[in-house]
């Protein structure tokens, strides 16, 4: 039938485009920087360093991720980095304080810990949620604002003095064990990239959030329930911004109020949108995101072993960022036209 | 979809009395009474911004009524949730559509009722099922292509395929037709015409007499949001709906243009676009005549036209304008060379919604000392020359300050027409001119296109609606699968030459 | 209760800094208002500083309130502070600067306007103020470097990474150029590199793991307290345990590491002692009394020797105090 | 930003009665503000002092004038993270070339204007790479813009060596800061000076018509033949300049250049913008939104400071003001348009 016809070669091009666009060419671009390390640099694929690149790559990945969510229902989310903070103090403190109520009882201290420092992550996260989906205020304007009162509030606990006195075991056996020759951070950043690949792919909580960051008013007609996924995806980024405060404490062994901060959140975004999640809402993979975060963290570690002059580092940093972004949109146009 | 047999006819499907509807600045729906009975087709009639659409929303959920009462199946409801109008069998096909860009066509199908276990999604079974459904409905649509991948065309059948998936006993469709080619129209009457068989309730809205004169059992008519009659469509003259509609007499006939055919101004010549969906097209659009491009959905002939205004990437051949070689085409240039383009999709496209009416229609003069001396605006001379050319297009209401997103379908082809009279054009490509307007509008503006060929301009008018293409054009081609398959003239311009053109390239492809 | 004075401090009033006692008045003749300006309070050195302004100011008996900018990079924040100070009408103003060039034109404001001003523990340009008490970072920096070498055996090498803070600070510049003009007294000892980097843990974290994989030779890690802090994990987990770790301040993490014997020394200049001595230099500008215009306090590198010896209540508050930002005078 | 607010937008303004009528902001945000200043008052007189006056004036000068250079490009549906390490390098660029001209002996004229085009042009050279990266090369303007956010940070610390730099010449602090125009100091009179043109600029030009109409309909703006590539350059270069203008007044406020000077900038610029009306869906706002927007933070960060509250307490209130503050303007919008 003449439609067969008509369907098939827009499809050809249209399938090209789809590859273009929906993987983009940074896993190939993350090779390429590997490969020239690894022949540059012995000390790159050293096993400890590789475990560094692991363990830090893990951490800005676990928060990419909530961020990627969050941009995808079209929203953004400020506060991740002040998160990190209030969560690694409380924790801390909640630690310190229970050690020091039940002396010995290690399992209730650090449940206590971890509970509070989660905790904290929910808070945050539904009054994001809330002033976004129901006093429909931009999510750029309330998470700059909860940005804000997040940090104040960590700080307000410490006085930005470290914090300490959870149990060894914490530290020793979590914060910097090893599991199967992988740091914990590792292993928990896998847990989470796989259940988020999972959500988005295949469940209805993933599918709604498409939906939404992809047209609010054909959710609301088609009956889709938008401010409930829409605190849901707030939700789970703070919490995964808790988890990492979380893990960067047990990994330091003390409550840092400087954990996280600016750097954190535009990293986090940085990697999300390097990861090919759209600012319009509607597109973005977490598996890429993750890969885009790996490729952020060695991008800093190279410019260390190759001992670039710290100065001069963040000039390297921003020209590449910018022409990796700018390489993949170009061979994304071309693809579109051939 | 599923559909339980007819219930008692006796009475109405859906009632509803009484109901009104206010939006900032508007009373849209003013005491509106309604009753659709069970295996009838009913058409909401009525110019732009009578309220059709608003009426629609109610019914299926959208917002709820300020006033009035709604009945279904005979019980009272109350507090209508665009989930529970899913779930008791009223299903609309809107006129913006109600699909996601960035998810797939089968995805769209299930959104809000998706089949799942415990939060968990069955991609196989909703796959299996959305075929199934496209398959019933022999729409040629493909489940996994995504949505802002598809042509309007092709997104309404995906819109019309999601409110049949499930339960239905109440269809609405508004505007069904708009982008819609003869062919995917044939095949939507066809399952009309089921679907009434089988007792489901239809609520058309049209602005199109053929379709309403085929399908209608009864036609309501809205003017200002207020009902004015419902009358059986059998007894009823065109003539008389549309003076109730408008409240004044209107011919209803295309009208009669005199083409004096002068020296070609357009010329293309093996023109091939990037996207392939136009291949080595040769053709030509001369002075004073209208040139019409009639062709099946996805056959290129809007992007034949948007590479000639130079918003299509062309990848060879050769386009002369007034005989000189156009190289490079881009929208800034080809204005200042005298085209102007009017886009099918006016919201996308066209109009910046929440900039004033005076700011949109001005939109492609800014470059010219009338409307702006180095880089300074002259906004009283805006004012007073958009002011006057508003006025000639009789917009309404006629305050040029509103937002442009305030006005009815009619009026916003209204504020792109003004920009063809706001400077020197010699070319006009007209992109589905008349989708989505009343009537009374789509009489205006063939009268405008009249107006301009016989000032001696160059029309190329690509139109989905045959009659249409047919009556204004002199000379029309008709395209298929990116080519040019025909060039009609005179009295070959015929709807059976047309279609046998497509069937003659049929038993081409059927061969090779 | 003040229990610091009299305090062994340097008079570089003239220029040359010579040994002195500083006592301050018992009393202030009016509860003065006086406003208190600190980049921030996000580590416990500020904290000590603030402790020292509020027990001192609660011992002259002056209304005190204090403002932090929240960090190194909010000058701005700490010019608008100053100008709210200015216009809520002090007897004087305490800076802490952010970055004492930066205020300069504040300090002739003030002057014109007849508020004197008074510097704490942040170095300032030359007579920039009528009375000022820090302890130069070049000279900070000296110290620590000075520190180091005595520690260590002139014959070995020693291999040095520098993590002096964020660059752009000033700070973190000026104790860095100190300590290299110390080190370059040996000739065995050598910068193998210098890693500017924010002041916080996980940043510096990253840091020293990348200097341990791209320096092997490394041996001597100086740098701020949280670069200590981090590094002292680091390095037990890459199993480096020769290497040596120097702060270029102090905080409580710093003592109890050094107690630990994590880390080889500390470098202090007892910003208690900075803190009460602003209070006192204030109220004796006001009260038009002698002052000594430029107090040095001594600065010290403290390690296992030292450490038994130190006068702990100058170097940092005790734990169990906690900030305030005012002090209402009885 | 978000679809979701872009959504509320279309409902707020599409439909809503005459332009005219919506511009005239009623007075909920100019109210509370009033508000605010009486209730600071109560607690401590001098706050409306004509010297404090006078002072929230001048702070607000500086705020209002990067909020404006925020809200340009925010108009166009971007912003520019870059705005405050923009700050930092102008202002050390500028001071560097005066210093550089003073010490070889040219007279004052001359070293003015060496300042002038250095911080000028490092400013413009800033906004052209911006434009440039994001209009052709159609990298996103978040990674745009936090690429050259690194970049200047690098140049900025490397030129100064980190160090403030010293020898600026009297004359400039003088005329930039010093100086005042009947008893108006300096600030106040240029930023005044730069709002009024910058006013005419987005309302009478054919540029600002461009803008407002790109930033509502970008695909729209194309096809009625505007070149929305050039005026997204002019823009961000436009941003640039007014940035760079701020930095040479601050430098002049504080006599040395400052490598750290812009630190936190640019989210406060975009709080101030956003605070006062600015969408970042595009398309609204203006210079009276950014005015009104820094006056308020100022405004209350000056109150707080003026009633001795804790500077971690204030991170909180701000936090939630910024949110209230654009709840309000929302509102308002509803409000205005029925
Ligand atoms: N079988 C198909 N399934 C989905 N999309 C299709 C199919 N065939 C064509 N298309 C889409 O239609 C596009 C062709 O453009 P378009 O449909 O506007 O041409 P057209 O002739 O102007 O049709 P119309 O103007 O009636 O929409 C192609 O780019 C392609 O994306
Ligand atoms: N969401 C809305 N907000 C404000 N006004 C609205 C809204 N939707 C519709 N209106 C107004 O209500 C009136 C009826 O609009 P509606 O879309 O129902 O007309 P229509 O009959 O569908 O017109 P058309 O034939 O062009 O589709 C119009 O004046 C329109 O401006
Ligand atoms: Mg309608
Ligand atoms: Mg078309």
């Amino acid at each position: 039938m003449s439609t067969a016809l008509t369907a098939a070669e827009p499809r050809g091009t249209i399938g090209l485009r789809a590859i273009a666009g929906r993987i983009g060419f940074l896993p190939g671009l993350l090779l390429l920087l590997v490969a020239g390390m690894s022949a540059v640099d012995p000390q790159f694929y050293g096993i400890i360093n590789i475990l560094n690149i692991l363990r830090n790559a893990s951490l800005l990945a676990i928060v990419a991720c909530g961020q990627a969510l969050v941009i995808v229902a079209g929203g953004f989310d400020l506060s991740v980095g002040a998160v990190v903070a209030l969560a690694s103090v409380v924790t801390a403190k909640t630690m310190a304080a229970t050690a020091a109520a039940f002396p010995g009882n290690v399992v209730l201290v650090i449940a206590s810990g971890v509970a509070a420092g989660l905790g904290c992550g929910v808070v945050v996260g539904l009054v994001n949620g809330f002033c976004v989906a129901k006093l429909k205020v931009s999510g750029f304007v309330v998470t700059l604002g909860t940005m804000s009162a997040t940090a104040g509030v960590g700080l307000m606990i410490t006085n930005g003095i470290p914090v300490y006195g959870m149990p060894d075991i914490f530290v020793k056996s979590f914060g910097r064990a090893q599991a199967f020759g992988l740091p914990t951070a590792v292993h928990v950043a896998l847990i989470v990239i796989i259940l988020m690949v999972f959500a988005q792919r295949r469940t209805l909580f993933g599918r709604y959030v498409y939906a939404i960051g992809g047209n609010v008013d054909a959710a609301v007609v088609s009956g889709v329930s938008i401010q409930r996924h829409i605190v849901g995806t707030y939700v789970v980024s703070s919490v995964l911004a808790a988890l990492t405060g979380i893990l960067l404490t047990a990994q330091v062994g003390s409550g840092q109020a400087s954990f996280g901060g600016d750097r954190m959140m535009l990293q986090s975004i940085a990697a999300a949108v390097i990861g090919g999640v759209s600012l319009r809402g509607g597109v973005g993979r977490v598996e890429l995101v993750a890969i885009s975060a790996l490729f952020l963290t060695i991008l800093g570690n190279a410019l260390n072993l190759l001992h670039v002059d710290s100065r001069l580092q963040p000039v390297f940093l921003g020209v590449i960022m910018v022409a990796a972004v700018a390489l993949d949109e170009l061979i994304r146009r071309r693809r579109g036209r051939v | 979809m599923d559909v339980d047999v007819a219930p008692k006819p006796a009475e109405p499907l859906l009632q509803l009395r009484g109901i009104s509807k206010h939006f900032t600045g508007v009373q849209a729906l003013d005491r509106i009474d309604l009753g659709v009975r069970a295996g009838e087709l009913h058409v909401l009639f009525g110019e732009n911004g009578a309220g059709k659409s608003t009426l629609i929303n109610v019914v299926s959920g959208t917002f709820p009524p300020d006033e009035g009462s709604f009945h279904f199946e005979g019980e009272e409801i109350r507090h209508l949730t665009p989930q529970r109008a899913r779930a008791i069998g009223i299903s609309p096909v809107f006129q913006e559509f109600s699909l996601v860009p960035s998810l797939t066509v089968e995805e769209n199908l299930f959104l809000g009722r998706e089949i799942t276990t415990g939060g968990v999604l069955r991609a196989r079974e909703m796959r299996k099922r959305a075929q199934a459904l496209i398959d019933e409905l022999g729409f040629d649509l493909d489940p996994s292509r995504r949505v802002d991948d598809l042509s309007r065309a092709h997104q309404q059948m995906a819109e019309i395929a999601k409110a049949l998936l499930g339960k239905v006993r109440l269809l609405i469709l508004d505007e069904p037709t708009a982008s819609l080619t003869e062919r995917e129209t044939g095949r939507l009457f066809e399952l009309i015409a089921r679907l009434k068989s089988r007792g489901v309730g239809l609520i058309y809205v049209s602005h199109r007499m053929r379709e309403i004169r085929t399908l209608a059992d009864r036609v309501t008519v809205l003017r200002d949001g207020r009902h004015v009659r419902t009358l059986d469509a059998a007894s009823s003259t065109d003539g008389e709906l549309v003076e109730l509609m408008t409240g004044r007499k209107i011919d209803l006939l295309y009208p009669t243009i005199t083409h004096k055919p002068g020296k070609v101004i357009v010329d293309v010549e093996n023109l091939t676009l990037a996207d392939g969906s136009v291949r080595d097209v040769n053709f030509y659009g001369r002075a004073g005549e209208i040139t019409g491009i009639a062709g099946l959905v996805g056959c290129g002939k809007s992007e034949l036209i948007r590479a000639i205004y130079g918003i299509e990437p062309a990848t060879s051949g050769a386009i002369r304008i007034d005989g000189a070689p156009y190289e490079f085409p881009a929208a800034r240039r080809s204005l200042k060379r005298g085209i102007a383009y009017f886009p099918a999709n006016r919201t996308a496209e066209g109009l910046a919604l929440s900039r004033p009416i005076r700011e949109n229609a001005s939109m492609t003069v800014l470059d010219l000392p009338a409307f702006a001396r180095f880089g300074v605006l002259r906004q009283a001379a805006e004012r007073a020359k958009i002011g006057g050319i508003m006025a000639q297009l009789q917009l309404r209401p006629p305050n040029i300050e509103r937002a442009a997103g305030a006005l009815s379908g009619g009026n916003r082809q209204k504020v792109m027409l003004a920009r063809a009279l706001t400077r020197e054009l010699t070319v006009f490509l007209f992109d589905e001119p008349s989708v989505g307007i009343d009537v009374g509008a789509k009489l205006e503006v063939y009268e405008f296109m009249k107006s301009l060929v016989e000032a001696g301009a160059a029309v190329i008018v690509v139109s989905s609606e045959l009659p249409e293409a047919l009556a204004l054009s002199n000379r029309l081609y008709v395209m298929h699968h990116g080519r040019i398959v025909a060039e009609l003239t005179g009295a070959d311009r015929t709807e059976q030459n047309v279609l046998s053109s497509f069937f003659r390239d049929h038993l081409t492809a059927e061969v090779a | 209760d003040t229990p610091w004075f009299p305090m062994k401090v340097y008079d570089a009033s003239s220029g040359t800094p010579k040994p002195a006692e500083y006592t301050p008045l018992p009393k202030a003749e009016k509860p003065y208002k006086l406003c208190v300006l600190f980049p921030h309070m996000k580590d416990s050195f500020w904290v000590a500083v603030a402790y020292g302004i509020v027990k001192q100011a609660e011992a002259m008996n002056v209304n005190m309130n204090l403002y932090e900018a929240g960090g190194y990079e909010n000058l701005p924040k700490q010019l608008s502070q100053f100008d709210d100070c200015m216009a809520s009408g002090p007897d004087a103003i305490i800076v802490g600067a952010i970055s004492g060039a930066g205020l300069s034109k504040k300090f002739e404001e003030a002057k014109a306007k007849g508020v004197p001003v008074v510097g704490v523990t942040n170095p300032l340009p030359p007579n920039a103020l009528p009375a000022a008490n820090y302890v130069d970072f070049v000279a900070m920096g000296e110290v620590t470097g000075e520190g180091l070498l005595a520690q260590t055996k002139p014959a070995d090498k020693l291999n040095i990474v520098t993590f002096p803070g964020p660059a752009g600070s000033g700070w973190a510049e000026s104790f860095n150029e100190g300590f290299k003009k110390a080190v370059a007294k040996n000739p065995n000892a050598k910068i193998l590199a210098e890693k500017f980097g924010d002041s916080g843990v996980a940043v510096q974290l990253q840091l020293i793991q990348d200097a341990l994989q791209a320096y092997p030779g490394m041996n001597v890690i100086w740098g701020t307290a949280p670069t200590a802090e981090a590094a002292i994990g680091a390095v037990a987990e890459a199993g480096r345990n020769n290497l040596k770790i120097v702060s270029s301040y102090e905080n409580q993490a710093m003592l109890d590491a050094l107690n630990r014997g994590d880390i080889l020394a500390f470098a202090t200049q007892y910003p208690v002692g900075e803190g009460a001595i602003a209070i006192d230099q204030a109220v004796r500008l006001i009260e038009k009394k002698p002052v000594m215009s430029l107090v040095q306090p001594i600065a010290a590198v403290i390690d296992k020797t030292t450490v038994p010896k130190l006068q702990m209540d100058l170097v940092l508050a005790p734990s169990s105090w906690t900030p305030v930002y005012s002090v209402k005078a009885k | 930003m978000s679809d979701l607010e872009l959504s509320v937008m279309a409902k707020d303004t599409d439909r809503a009665k005459p332009l005219s009528d919506r511009c005239v902001w009623n007075a909920v945000l100019p109210a509370a503000l009033v508000v605010l200043l009486f209730g600071f008052a109560a607690f401590d007189r001098s706050v409306l002092s004509s010297a404090n006056l006078l002072n929230i004036a001048q702070q607000t000068s500086y705020l209002a004038l990067f909020a404006m250079a925020q809200t340009v490009v925010i108009l166009t549906r971007g912003f520019d993270l870059a705005l405050g390490p923009t700050v930092s390098m102008v202002s050390v660029g500028t001071a560097l070339a005066m210093a550089g001209a003073a010490a070889t002996g040219h007279e004052t004229g001359v070293v003015l204007l060496a300042g002038l085009s250095a911080g000028f042009g490092l400013g413009i050279a800033c906004g052209l790479f911006n434009g440039v990266v994001i209009a052709l090369l159609g990298v996103n303007p978040f990674v745009a813009t936090l690429g050259s956010y690194n970049i200047a940070i690098g140049i900025a610390t490397t030129l100064s060596s980190g160090r403030p730099v010293q020898g600026v010449p009297k004359i400039f602090s003088e005329l930039f800061y010093g100086g005042s125009l009947f008893g108006v100091p300096a600030a106040i009179v240029i930023t005044v000076a730069v709002g009024i043109v910058l006013h005419l600029i987005l309302s009478r030009t054919v540029f600002g018509r461009s803008l407002y109409i790109l930033g509502t309909n970008s695909r729209a703006a194309a096809v009625a033949g505007l070149p929305v590539k050039r005026i997204l350059v002019a823009t961000y270069v436009l941003c640039s300049a007014l940035a760079a203008l701020g930095a040479i007044m601050m430098t002049a406020r504080t006599g040395s250049g400052e490598p750290n000077l812009g630190g936190a900038l640019s989210l406060q610029a975009i709080a101030g913008a956003v605070v006062g009306g600015t969408s970042l869906a595009g398309g609204r706002g203006g210079v009276g939104t950014a005015v009104l927007g820094a006056l308020f933070i100022t405004i209350l960060s000056n109150g707080m400071n003026l009633t001795r509250i804790d500077g971690y307490v204030q991170m909180v209130v701000l936090g939630a003001i910024v949110i209230i503050g654009v709840l309000l303007d929302r509102l308002r919008l509803e409000r205005s348009s029925q």
